[in-house]
């Protein structure tokens, strides 16, 4: 099946990583992408925070180019971007007031209902028994606490995939990884997001928060599919450890990576390294010889 | 056909607008109008005389009075004909009161309108029949749905009058949900103590047949003769056989392969059981589900230690047949529970609070019983994962309840009185123990209610927190509990040892498809349906069923008991008569034009259609048509509205009537 | 609005929650009562991280996530003083570089909103080690299409 | 007929239990409305037969009500929900029919809402009033359409004569 790519902002700069994997992912378990020409930024946080015309704008003028291009469907790696898709389809689709005020907007009629897929969902429609087909390399001593963060599956109402509080399908995917899964608290919990920048104190005790769960909940690698929760959590660990001295570091990987892990490859083709934190075990993992 | 008119002055309350002498001038000039009259006062003792003599003298078929609302003066006019010897349905009203007179301020206008409303009902009473009440005979009995202590009190006020009850209950036991209480409020009376009386009562009545572990499968007929068939569901312990000396469920091997309910899965039983030491009747039921005999033939541990030959493997369930003039239906609530939903389900789970997978995290039923004395842990406060004194707990009120979100909109009444006695429990019992109950608002509303809450907080220092809990987490064996102080403004985080949930109470289960049964509305929630929420709150809107306790909306033990009542004394009243009289306005179906279409059935708010055969000559069939039981009509007309064919008509308000009426508009 | 029975769940859930000054609930509840300017002036919707925490547990479905942005919006119109003013500088800063590049550009993100704080010395740990992993572009990524882009915005600012 | 003075008939149909007894409260209030509309009083909303409407055009009113109890009140537990039904049903033939849409209203009025009785009758005789008299399906009935002079009322006769008392069904 062939899919909409919209990579977002994040993947093609502190993100690269996310892409890389991704890419390399699909292209072994024999998904093909088609880039929307032209992409651009969905809008964010800041759109939606201090001008909603603006977000629904920007949203869905991908939406719009994705359409000229005769997709069908789009997917959208990063949470947040797929957030601001999804709902700014909702408000349209629910309000014709904002749809006829975007679509004047941008001087365009939305005709075609096309699906906006999370990374999840593309994983759980096509992907995982093809992991399992392909699996390489034997994952069983990874404990994953999987993070799903707030815009993944919020809110349920309208992403209908997974539930909010208690969601599953992640793990169900790192299963067929063979990695295990940890079930703990903070699958969620917000790690501050948008405030990355502006107020990173907020993000370091949240993120410092999300972490110890997983910690002690037994996980020894955390898995995320969003930009934003992977700078928060891996990037700002350096400042986690200057405000909290006794913390140690804790890798945090992309679903992709790991699944690529999974597939045999190695550490430097998914990007692993440009990690701020060390993923441990990636020296015992690449060394343990692939198993069929 | 000869009319008498009497236009009413009304003292001046419609004279002063509407020209009364000129209303009974031109109605006079009406066909049919043999004898017309205006009068100061036609309700009072003259006034009715005047139109008795007047149907004496011009030897009158019908009236109609122009005066009053029909809802005010028409049961007083038809009277007066009766006693003057006119069919009572051969009246009719012409409101010139209340629409008429008192809503219009010019003369002309009202007067001229006024002559109108005459019209239409001198056009309409031409076309009046006579119409004579319907009389049922009535058998005087009672059957009872539910054995709780709704039911328990109805069926004991109903026998205790003298009528025969029958008892129904779908467990093994009576008891319902009040046994399983440890205390109750506002009196801390030990639950058990006060209701154990009652069902030995129940069961040593001689006017009620108890049927347990039993449930209603079909339900027809009318009231005052409904026949109602009841399975009984196997025992396979012979009933009459056994003593209830409780040897088979010593000796059962099977010990912790099914969770005991009664306890409300916090203990195992056996696969022989009776829920409770206090049980009535005190015979075991086994589990087909678990025991061993079920699934190898081996075993029958149980057959060889009883010496009364009472197990008996090879029962089956049974259907029995009872014919009632009532029912009574006291089916009860039981509590949402937070666990994650299918599909299908009108509810929501709390993932929140998650989904029931924290093993400390219990509901009220759960806390009651474990604080029972005759619970589980013998009334010490333990948690159920380890065992171990919880040293702080925090109870979180209207979960499920008032959540829209979760789909309950409504307050289950009865958590703030049980959370706050639980707490004060846990503070009686565990004296170094933390209480902390998070609320919404407390509605305490009752005898000694709001003083039984104050008491908590002042002598027992039970801590209330105005807010809910959004969300509960584990973390080394303790819960955090976090909440929002709203009248503090602050964040509060528990980390309590247990948590406590008084969950929504919402309907017994199979309660909508039991209403389908008996025929008897139900809210959006499976909640049954009273007649009038103010005025008839123990009748359904079907003739001779009654409602009590829990099962209506929630209730607390004395509004059940109260319900139950009484319904009980809705049935007895009943029961009065030998016959029952009721009004004649009921829906007829004119057999030759019916199609058979059955629309009619498909609307009838009351399941009054019937299919009856229509035969030759020669006794066989050859067509279908649709029979309306005029026990069970209610007269709304729904059907004739629908019916194609036009061949159902609604007695006193047939279509030629109205068309009469508007004829004459 | 009038769908709030301030049960404080939202507060309860919120992961900023310690760092606002008023409770999310407060802040409808100041609305609910008409005391605009005290809401408008909060710290706690730029507080707000978005995370839809609150609205997915609201028992009465109302979407505080989403009334939050409103009230933002309104403040920024009213031209209310921000407390939280870096949070709005971010904000505006990032839009900025979708205004002129279709895309974020990171280097100007950080440049232009450490221009508009004054605040120079934050992420300096953590900006050369994304250069050196070949994570940030010293150059904007162009989109081809700015133009519709420039006038998205320029058509949903200003009116209203 | 005088435009000016042409004061429109209406015909309500009510039911028992909600609305003929908001109008009763109406009443009991001393709440004033226009003298036009006047209630022809069933059990149940349900009852009301779109037939019954025809006939009332067809017979001189120039409009028509139709009300119940609210949903969910209803005294028959379900009535106005097939009431409903039927009426939204019978609202988009009326075009067909040749009957303006205006011409025929609905409203919920429960026991309790005498005012807003007031209210309906009220509103429902300015629009019918500023529609202007119906003649259209009048017309094609003439042979059973009785004209009963306007004035003076002295001189108004019987509505029928006994012999063509028979309606066709």
């Amino acid at each position: 099946m062939k899919y909409g790519y919209f990579p977002g902002c994040s993947l093609t700069s502190s993100a690269k990583e996310y892409d890389i994997s991704l890419r390399k992912v699909i292209d072994k378990l024999g998904i093909s992408f088609d880039e929307i020409n032209d992409w651009s930024c969905c809008g964010a946080t800041s759109a939606h925070v201090t001008n909603h015309k603006l977000s629904t704008a920007l949203a869905m003028r991908n939406i719009m180019l994705a359409e000229q291009q005769g997709l069908d469907n789009i997917i959208a790696p990063c949470a947040a971007c797929y957030n601001r898709l999804i709902i700014s389809q909702n408000e349209i689709g629910k309000h014709s007031g904002i749809r006829k005020e975007t679509e004047d907007l941008l001087s365009v009629k939305f005709k075609k209902d096309i699906k906006v897929f999370n990374i999840l969902e593309l994983f759980l429609k096509s992907g995982i028994n093809k992991i399992i087909e392909n699996r390489k390399r034997e994952l069983s001593e990874l404990k994953a606490a999987c993070y799903y963060g707030c815009l993944l599956v919020r809110p349920a109402a309208i992403t209908k995939f997974d539930d909010a509080e208690e969601p599953e399908s992640m793990e169900k995917i790192i299963e067929a990884t063979g990695a295990g899964a940890v079930d703990w608290n903070y699958k969620t919990e917000c790690c501050g997001a948008a405030h990355s920048i502006a107020r990173r104190d907020i993000v370091v005790d949240l993120s410092k928060k999300i972490l110890d769960d997983a910690i002690t909940h037994g996980a020894n690698v955390m898995v995320v599919a969003c930009p934003m929760c992977h700078t928060n959590l891996d990037m700002r660990q350096r400042a986690m450890k200057r405000k909290y001295p006794d913390h140690k570091e804790f890798p945090v990987l992309y679903l992709t990576e790991l699944i690529g892990l999974s597939l045999g490859m190695d550490e430097k083709e998914l990007g692993i390294d440009l990690h701020y934190t060390n993923f441990k075990y990636a020296d015992t993992l690449l060394n343990n010889s692939a198993k069929g | 056909m000869k009319i008498g008119v009497f236009i009413c002055h009304c003292g001046e309350n419609i004279s002063s607008t509407v020209d009364c002498p000129r209303v009974a001038d031109v109605c006079r000039g009406y066909s049919g109008v043999e004898y017309s009259v205006d009068y100061k006062y036609m309700c009072s003792d003259p006034g009715q005389n005047l139109i008795k003599n007047a149907i004496h003298k011009y030897d009158l078929d019908a009236i109609v009075v122009g005066s009053c609302s029909p809802h005010m003066h028409e049961r007083t006019f038809r009277n007066a004909a009766v006693s003057a010897g006119i069919n009572p349905f051969m009246v009719e009203i012409a409101n010139l009161r209340e629409h008429c007179s008192w809503v219009h301020d010019d003369i002309e206008a009202s007067s001229r309108k006024a002559i109108e409303l005459m019209r239409m009902a001198i056009e309409k009473v031409k076309r009046d029949k006579p119409l004579t009440k319907i009389k049922v005979p009535v058998t005087k009995r009672v059957l009872v749905i539910g054995g709780g202590i709704a039911g328990i009190q109805a069926a004991l006020d109903t026998a205790n009058a003298g009528y025969e009850v029958v008892l129904v209950e779908k467990e093994p036991s009576i008891g319902g949900h009040m046994s399983q209480l440890s205390e109750t409020f506002p009196t801390l009376d030990c639950s058990q103590c006060i209701l154990t009386p009652r069902m030995v009562e129940v069961h040593q009545h001689p006017k009620i047949k108890l049927m347990t572990y039993s449930e209603v499968e079909r339900v027809e007929g009318f009231i005052g003769n409904f026949k109602v068939t009841i399975k009984k569901k196997a025992r396979h312990i012979n009933e009459d056989k056994c003593s209830g000396c409780g040897m088979c469920i010593t000796k059962c091997p099977i010990k912790k392969k099914a969770y005991n309910s009664f306890e409300e899965d916090l203990a195992f039983r056996p696969a022989v059981y009776v829920p409770f030491p206090q049980a009535i009747p005190n015979i075991p039921v086994i589990d087909e589900t678990v025991c061993t005999y079920y699934k190898t033939g081996k075993c029958g541990m149980c057959l060889k230690v009883c010496d009364r030959e009472a197990i008996d493997f090879a029962q089956k369930d049974t259907m029995h047949v009872a014919d009632v003039g009532a029912i009574i239906v006291a089916t009860g609530f039981k509590l949402y529970n937070i666990e994650k939903k299918s599909g299908d389900s009108k509810y929501k789970g709390y993932g929140e609070y998650g989904y029931g997978k924290y093993r400390d995290v219990i509901d009220g039923l759960q806390f009651e019983r474990i604080a029972s004395a005759s619970g589980p842990t013998s009334g010490e406060i333990k948690r159920p994962s380890d065992g171990r004194v919880p040293k702080k707990i925090a109870f979180i009120q209207c979960v499920g309840s008032r959540d829209d979100s979760k789909g309950i909109s409504y307050c289950s009444k009865i958590c703030c009185m049980y959370t706050a006695k639980q707490a004060m429990l846990y503070r009686h019992k565990v004296h170094d123990g933390e209480a902390y109950i998070f609320y919404m608002d407390i509605r305490a509303g009752g005898k000694m209610y709001e003083e039984f809450v104050r008491r908590a907080i002042e002598e027992d220092k039970v801590k209330y927190i105005r807010g809910r809990v959004s969300r509960i987490y584990e973390e080394d064996g303790k819960y955090i509990v976090k909440g929002e102080d709203t009248l503090a403004g602050m964040p509060v985080e528990i980390d309590a040892d247990m948590v406590v949930l008084a969950t929504a109470m919402i309907p017994q289960d199979g309660a909508e498809s039991l209403a389908r049964t008996i025929g008897i509305p139900y809210d959006k929630y499976g909640f049954f349906n009273e007649a009038h929420p103010k005025l008839r709150p123990v009748e359904s809107t079907t003739a001779g069923v009654f409602l009590a306790g829990a099962c209506q909306s929630p209730k607390d033990i004395p509004e059940s008991v109260s319900m139950a009542s009484a319904a009980a004394s809705k049935a007895i009243i009943l029961f009065a008569n030998d016959t029952l009289e009721r009004e004649p306005v009921v829906a007829k179906v004119n057999e030759d034009i019916c199609a058979g279409c059955f629309y009619c059935m498909k609307v009838c708010p009351y399941g009054a259609v019937e299919v009856k055969d229509v035969k030759d000559m020669n006794g066989i069939v050859y067509k279908e048509v649709a029979y309306i039981n005029q026990g069970v009509c209610q007269g709304c007309g729904t059907c004739t509205a629908t019916c194609l064919s036009k061949s159902i008509e609604l007695a006193g308000f047939n279509n030629e009537e109205i068309f009469a009426e508007i004829a004459a508009l | 609005m009038s769908l709030c029975y301030q049960c404080g769940k939202c507060s309860a859930g919120c992961p900023v929650r310690y760092y606002m000054d008023i409770a999310p609930n407060k802040v409808v509840r100041l609305i609910q009562l008409g005391y605009y300017e005290e809401a408008l002036k909060s710290e706690t919707p730029w507080l707000c991280a978005g995370c839809l925490t609150c609205s997915v547990r609201c028992p009465k479905e109302f979407d505080l996530a989403k009334f939050m942005d409103a009230v933002r919006e309104i403040a920024i119109e009213k031209g209310v003083e921000v407390k939280q003013e870096n949070i709005l500088k971010f904000h505006k800063a990032f839009l900025d570089q979708i205004k002129n590049h279709g895309r974020s550009y990171e280097v100007g993100l950080v440049a232009e909103y450490k221009m508009k704080t004054l605040d120079l010395f934050q992420d300096v740990d953590s900006a050369p080690g994304m250069f050196l992993k070949g994570k940030l572009d010293l150059l904007p990524h162009n989109i081809k299409n700015r133009k519709e882009i420039k006038s998205i915005f320029k058509k949903t600012s200003g009116k209203k | 007929m005088d435009k000016q003075n042409w004061e429109p008939k209406i015909a309500a149909f009510v039911c028992n239990w909600c609305t003929y007894t908001g109008a009763d409260l109406a009443g009991t209030s001393r709440l004033k409305y226009p003298a036009n509309c006047k209630l022809i009083r069933v059990m149940c909303s349900g009852s009301i037969d779109p037939v019954f409407i025809l006939k009332a055009f067809e017979r001189g009113a120039d409009g028509v009500l139709v009300s119940g109890c609210h949903p969910n009140d209803c005294h028959y537990n379900a009535g106005n929900f097939h009431a409903r039904r039927r009426w939204d049903f019978f609202h988009e033939l009326m075009d067909f029919i040749g009957i303006e849409k205006g011409r025929l209203q609905f409203s919920w009025i429960s026991a309790s809402e005498g005012k807003k009785f007031a209210d309906v009758i009220t509103k429902v005789t300015e629009d019918i009033k500023a529609m202007g008299p119906f003649t259209a399906y009048k017309k094609m009935n003439s042979e059973f359409t009785i004209d009963f002079p306007e004035e003076p009322f002295e001189i108004l006769k019987p509505v029928f004569q006994e012999n063509s008392d028979k309606e066709t069904v």
